[in-house]
């Protein structure tokens, strides 16, 4: 198996894209002659033309909205939003449009549309461009979520999103864009909506989604130094959730920490303490933990930025003390 | 199509809308819609003037207000009733309602409850028929309120850099709700906005159907030949309010009936009168037929079961 | 006290505002001439002419954006949204202006605005007139988020709203404004951030926000006659959440009924549900039960519609099975 | 004010503009930075021409790359590098960085790192200028890219409507990141795109200080005095990437050779030195003399010390 970072996956999964379906196309700024700004969509100008790979102004309603006409006529676009903060100028086409599509016609109209985009803190970007929006599309229905960590998983779960019938929102984050690692070749699809195990352990369970799921990893080897076996999931996927997953490895562990990029309150981690509760409400020896961003805009200096977010001791301070209290 | 046989078959698919809006207000009176219901009385000229230059394999994308259109374009009139009643025959099984009538069969993609959302739609759509290399093309019906929507701006300015073959309807009725545009734009006319953008544009007599349907035309020429989108601007007025239950403070009893002295029905049966095509008692028959059918219309979408509640979890995605 | 409606109390507290500071505009689409498509700005351009209550065109992203301006000077405009779904065509500014400026210029730059908009279902207005969006407000930092159900804390809250010196998302119910009660005049503030015990009982804690508050102390009542004491809390706010509320109610009962209008997943009840696992762990007797709206757009179909809603029996069934199992 | 003073005064503060743009850069290549960084290094007699026709009370809403219009408008150059570089005494204590520089009392009232956002705000501001019956008069900066933005018309509809002080200022500097506006419209001149609201717009050399400020004084009165808002189209060119690190593959480096040789510090320059009001040395030592400030304020902004973590937390509201 070839190794690419996760950029080239996502590149590689947009090519084979294209080249296995003619209605496939890909549109966004910058995202023709430059390539993408984070090189994504780099050279698909040149294989598959300006008709499969468009440039657009700075409209993102207007595309966006034309990008849901295009797909419910049977195209299959791919839109890149170049950072997640600018879904804030087209959530309309978004939320009210290609999210209810589908019901409000009941299901005579479809939508197969995927949005890209880059989204997390931790580059001093500063409170408009740093920010981590998932749940703000989780919680419309209609919209299906995805934030792949690996690159094999950014492949695999891009494929599918291009596959899937529905509209799609795709989180990259802008950290992992240079992160490597083992990437199948040729068609490969890693179904929307199932959370992986990416380590074993019996004594609590760490969960992550996108970034935070190296964190997480990283937080499980000090554990194992202190005698704790932590347990990794990497969610993948807020829509559809795979809470079953999760189930799973407290009915072992009893215990939760939930790794969380986006600020503290009403974010996902807290549907999925909320989820826990309700179903594996006899299997909880302890409480479900969030560690998360606190609930303030991104600061700029990145000192003040890094003591806002989660981090490797947060997490490890936090499965210590439910090993330790429960 | 000569102009004789056109006209008149436009006045008998103008009396269809007339009676298939005043059928819906007697629903909405009755208690049997739900929501608001917002009624296109007064600018049947447009929608069938517009949509009459189209095929049908072209698409249209529509308003709240845009049921009358939705007809024009072939749409059942007993499936959208069904939809507005709730009904399982309905257009989305009673799932969508009155502002959210889709039927992809006879190109209706979609009336729309957010102002200006259907035009970057219509764009897509343009786009589409373009890509395919069909000669389709799409029109898309919004109102005088809504150029000051940014989804307006931007959809305008795609359709000109990309050359769609999209028509843009402007049905410029003097209020948006209970604003008149007056007050909401400098200019007298919104077709200014077209040069913006360098797209071709023309105000017409919304209630001359005649005049639209030939604005239109060119348009739908235009677009249909490569030639790339155009900006019609059809003024024209409704004669009821906003939605049901509009007290219409906003405005004077005079000026609703200045407009409809000019309305367009009595202004397209007067002609036709004056010109000999038809006499002013096959005009009641006419319209009498469509009142027949759009009321059995009605009667058959009232007789259909509405659909299970399982049904409201289906399709979401 | 007089008697008002929900939508009398709220034009009070406009009326109230304009009169009390010159700095208080009221802006929006038909709130001036015509007074507010649910008459809740009528009067007020009569009484205080054009420069103080101000028509708009139908460009939310233009005038929230202009209303932001004029804040950062001085004034204290009141924004009319019409239906909270339009916010989807002005999220830039709520989200990426409104809520950061404070933030981003170290409280140099305020922006003591007041964003009044109606949400909620109920009334088969489709699934783009009839959403609730609180939550997606409210994980944004930097807005407060205030959704009043009596008509004396809409008075109240509004004129806390209008006094804040950052912004609020002040959200209306669409079905609450013929509501009727008790509404003191003059100057009534009720400070945001206190949710209210509107009910005592021991047995079951029910916690709903604005017209959801209506379904709790109906099954309340149902409870009771079923030999079941429900105590009653309504939360008021989003942002500050006052959990302390909560958290007393439950020390007593041990068990807990959130009540949520918007849809099932993501919404502000998992983040009380995750709260209260966090912080009174050992009081919880049962798990948190959520009785929401299903994941699904509204219907338009009133049956449908209400078949995905909370309804009393939903509530008490709920209620009665913690009580029973638990 | 005689024109020889100001075109001299001119030249000053555009070295300081581009001195400041080039420290910055510096700052950027040494690490010292957060996020990214987008200069105005060729777009400085924008900056300075348009903010010259302003007042100290009158306010500005710029853009990402709008710290040369913020130093114009008097914001201190050491307080904008200790926010850059993330010290307690930036302009927002560190918070806010390089694309959020709020200086109120120089009436700086926001650098923006959203396209387009900036200008309904500056409408908001030139609404509370006017509700104030002050004579303050609001300028926005932003690009060529940013006239595709609903935002940006959604604005100029405001302005037109309610007659705003307000002078919008368009820097086409015929890119937008890595894309040709001339791609992404179908004009050559982004002055049309007032024609939709009936705003006066003039399209001027942006790299001439001197036509600038004339035309920016123009509007500048004419917002004054209660005739409300004007467009200017500046055409420019940045002769740096988007933002350091842009590799520039969109353009030829014959392309960029050809703005620099129309540059308007060399322009400037060499008018002053043909009129006889400056010799060559004479601007060598005004460019020194501005690069020494910078260079001490510089200094100073790095000898000040980060903020403490607990600020993070403050100010949210
Ligand atoms: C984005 C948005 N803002 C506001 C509304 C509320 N609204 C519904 S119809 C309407 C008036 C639209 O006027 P116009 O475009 O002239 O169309 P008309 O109703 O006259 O056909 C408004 C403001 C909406 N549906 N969507
Ligand atoms: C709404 C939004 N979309 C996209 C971007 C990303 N972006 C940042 S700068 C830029 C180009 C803007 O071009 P222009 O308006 O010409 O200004 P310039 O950078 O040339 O000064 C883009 C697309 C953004 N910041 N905001
Ligand atoms: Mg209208
Ligand atoms: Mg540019």
């Amino acid at each position: 198996m070839p190794e690419m970072s996760y950029a080239q996956a996502l590149n590689d999964a947009l090519g084979q894209a294209l080249a296995n379906d003619p209605k496939v196309l890909v549109m966004g700024e910058d995202i023709g002659h430059h390539g993408g700004v984070f090189a994504v969509t780099k050279g698909l100008l040149e294989r598959f033309g300006p008709k499969r790979v468009i440039d657009t102004p700075i409209s993102e309603s207007g595309f966006l909205g034309a990008a849901i006409g295009a797909a419910t006529v049977g195209y299959r676009p791919v839109v890149e939003l170049m950072w997640v903060d600018f879904a804030m100028v087209a959530m309309d086409p978004i939320v009210n449009q290609a999210a209810k599509t589908s019901y409000m016609s009941d299901g005579r109209v479809k939508v197969p549309l995927v949005i890209r985009t880059q989204q997390g803190a931790g580059r001093g970007n500063g409170a408009q461009h740093s920010q981590s929006l998932e749940t703000m599309f989780a919680q419309v229905p209609g919209l299906k979520v995805a934030a792949p960590f690996e690159p094999a998983d950014a492949k695999g779960m891009l494929m599918a999103a291009v596959e899937d019938d529905g509209p799609v929102i795709f989180l990259e984050h802008k950290l992992l864009y240079t992160r490597k690692g083992d990437v199948p070749g040729g068609r490969h699809v890693v179904p929307l909506g199932k959370a992986k195990v990416s380590r074993l352990g019996q004594d609590v369970t760490l969960v992550g989604l996108s970034r935070m799921v190296e964190l997480a990893e990283t937080a499980a080897k000090e554990l194992s130094r202190q005698g704790v076996e932590a347990e990794v999931i990497d969610l993948r996927c807020l829509v559809p959730l795979d809470i079953e997953t999760i189930r799973v490895s407290l009915q072992k562990t009893g215990r939760v920490v939930l790794v969380q990029e986006a600020h503290r309150s009403f974010g996902w981690a807290a549907e999925v303490s909320a989820r826990l509760m309700e179903d594996s409400f006899d299997d909880l020896k302890a409480p479900v933990r969030r560690i998360t961003s606190e609930d303030v805009p991104f600061p700029y200096n990145q000192r003040l930025e890094a003591s806002v977010m989660p981090s490797v001791p947060k997490v490890v301070a936090a499965a210590l003390s439910l090993c330790q209290d429960y | 199509m000569g102009e004789q046989d056109w006209r008149v078959g436009a006045l008998s698919e103008m009396y269809r809308i007339r009676a298939f809006e005043e059928q819906s207000a007697d629903f909405y009176r009755q208690g049997l819609l739900g929501g608001s219901l917002h009624l296109g009385i007064g600018q049947e000229a447009v929608a069938v003037g517009a949509v009459g230059a189209l095929r049908s394999a072209d698409q249209v994308t529509m308003t709240y207000r845009g049921r009358g259109q939705a007809l024009a374009k072939g749409v059942s009139a007993a499936a959208m009733f069904a939809e507005m009643l709730g009904r399982s025959t309905g257009t989305s099984h009673g799932k969508g309602g009155p502002m959210h009538i889709y039927s992809p069969e006879a190109g209706a993609m979609g009336t729309n409850a957010i102002v200006a959302a259907g035009i970057p739609i219509a764009a897509g759509l343009a786009l589409a028929a373009q890509l395919d290399e069909s000669d389709r093309v799409v029109m898309t019906f919004f109102g005088d309120g809504a150029v000051n929507q940014g989804a307006f701006h931007e959809a305008m300015n795609l359709a000109a850099i990309w050359k769609l073959p999209l028509v843009l309807i402007c049905e410029n009725n003097l209020y948006s709700e209970m604003t008149p545009i007056r007050e909401m734009v400098v200019q007298d006319d919104l077709a200014d906005r077209a040069k913006a953008y360098a797209i071709p544009a023309a105000v017409v007599d919304g209630n001359d159907v005649v005049v639209v349907r030939q604005a239109a035309e060119e348009a739908v020429q235009r677009a249909r030949s490569g030639q790339g989108p155009t900006f019609l601007e059809c003024k024209t007025y409704r004669l009821v309010g906003h939605m049901l239950g509009d007290p219409e403070v906003y405005r004077t009893r005079d000026e609703v009936e200045r407009w409809a002295a000019n309305g367009p029905l009595v202004r397209l049966e007067a002609s036709l009168v004056r010109d000999g095509r038809l006499t002013a008692k096959a005009c009641e028959e006419m319209q009498a037929a469509a009142r027949e059918e759009i009321q059995a219309a009605a009667a058959q979408a009232l007789a259909e079961p509405e659909p299970d509640v399982a049904q409201a979890l289906t399709h979401v995605f």
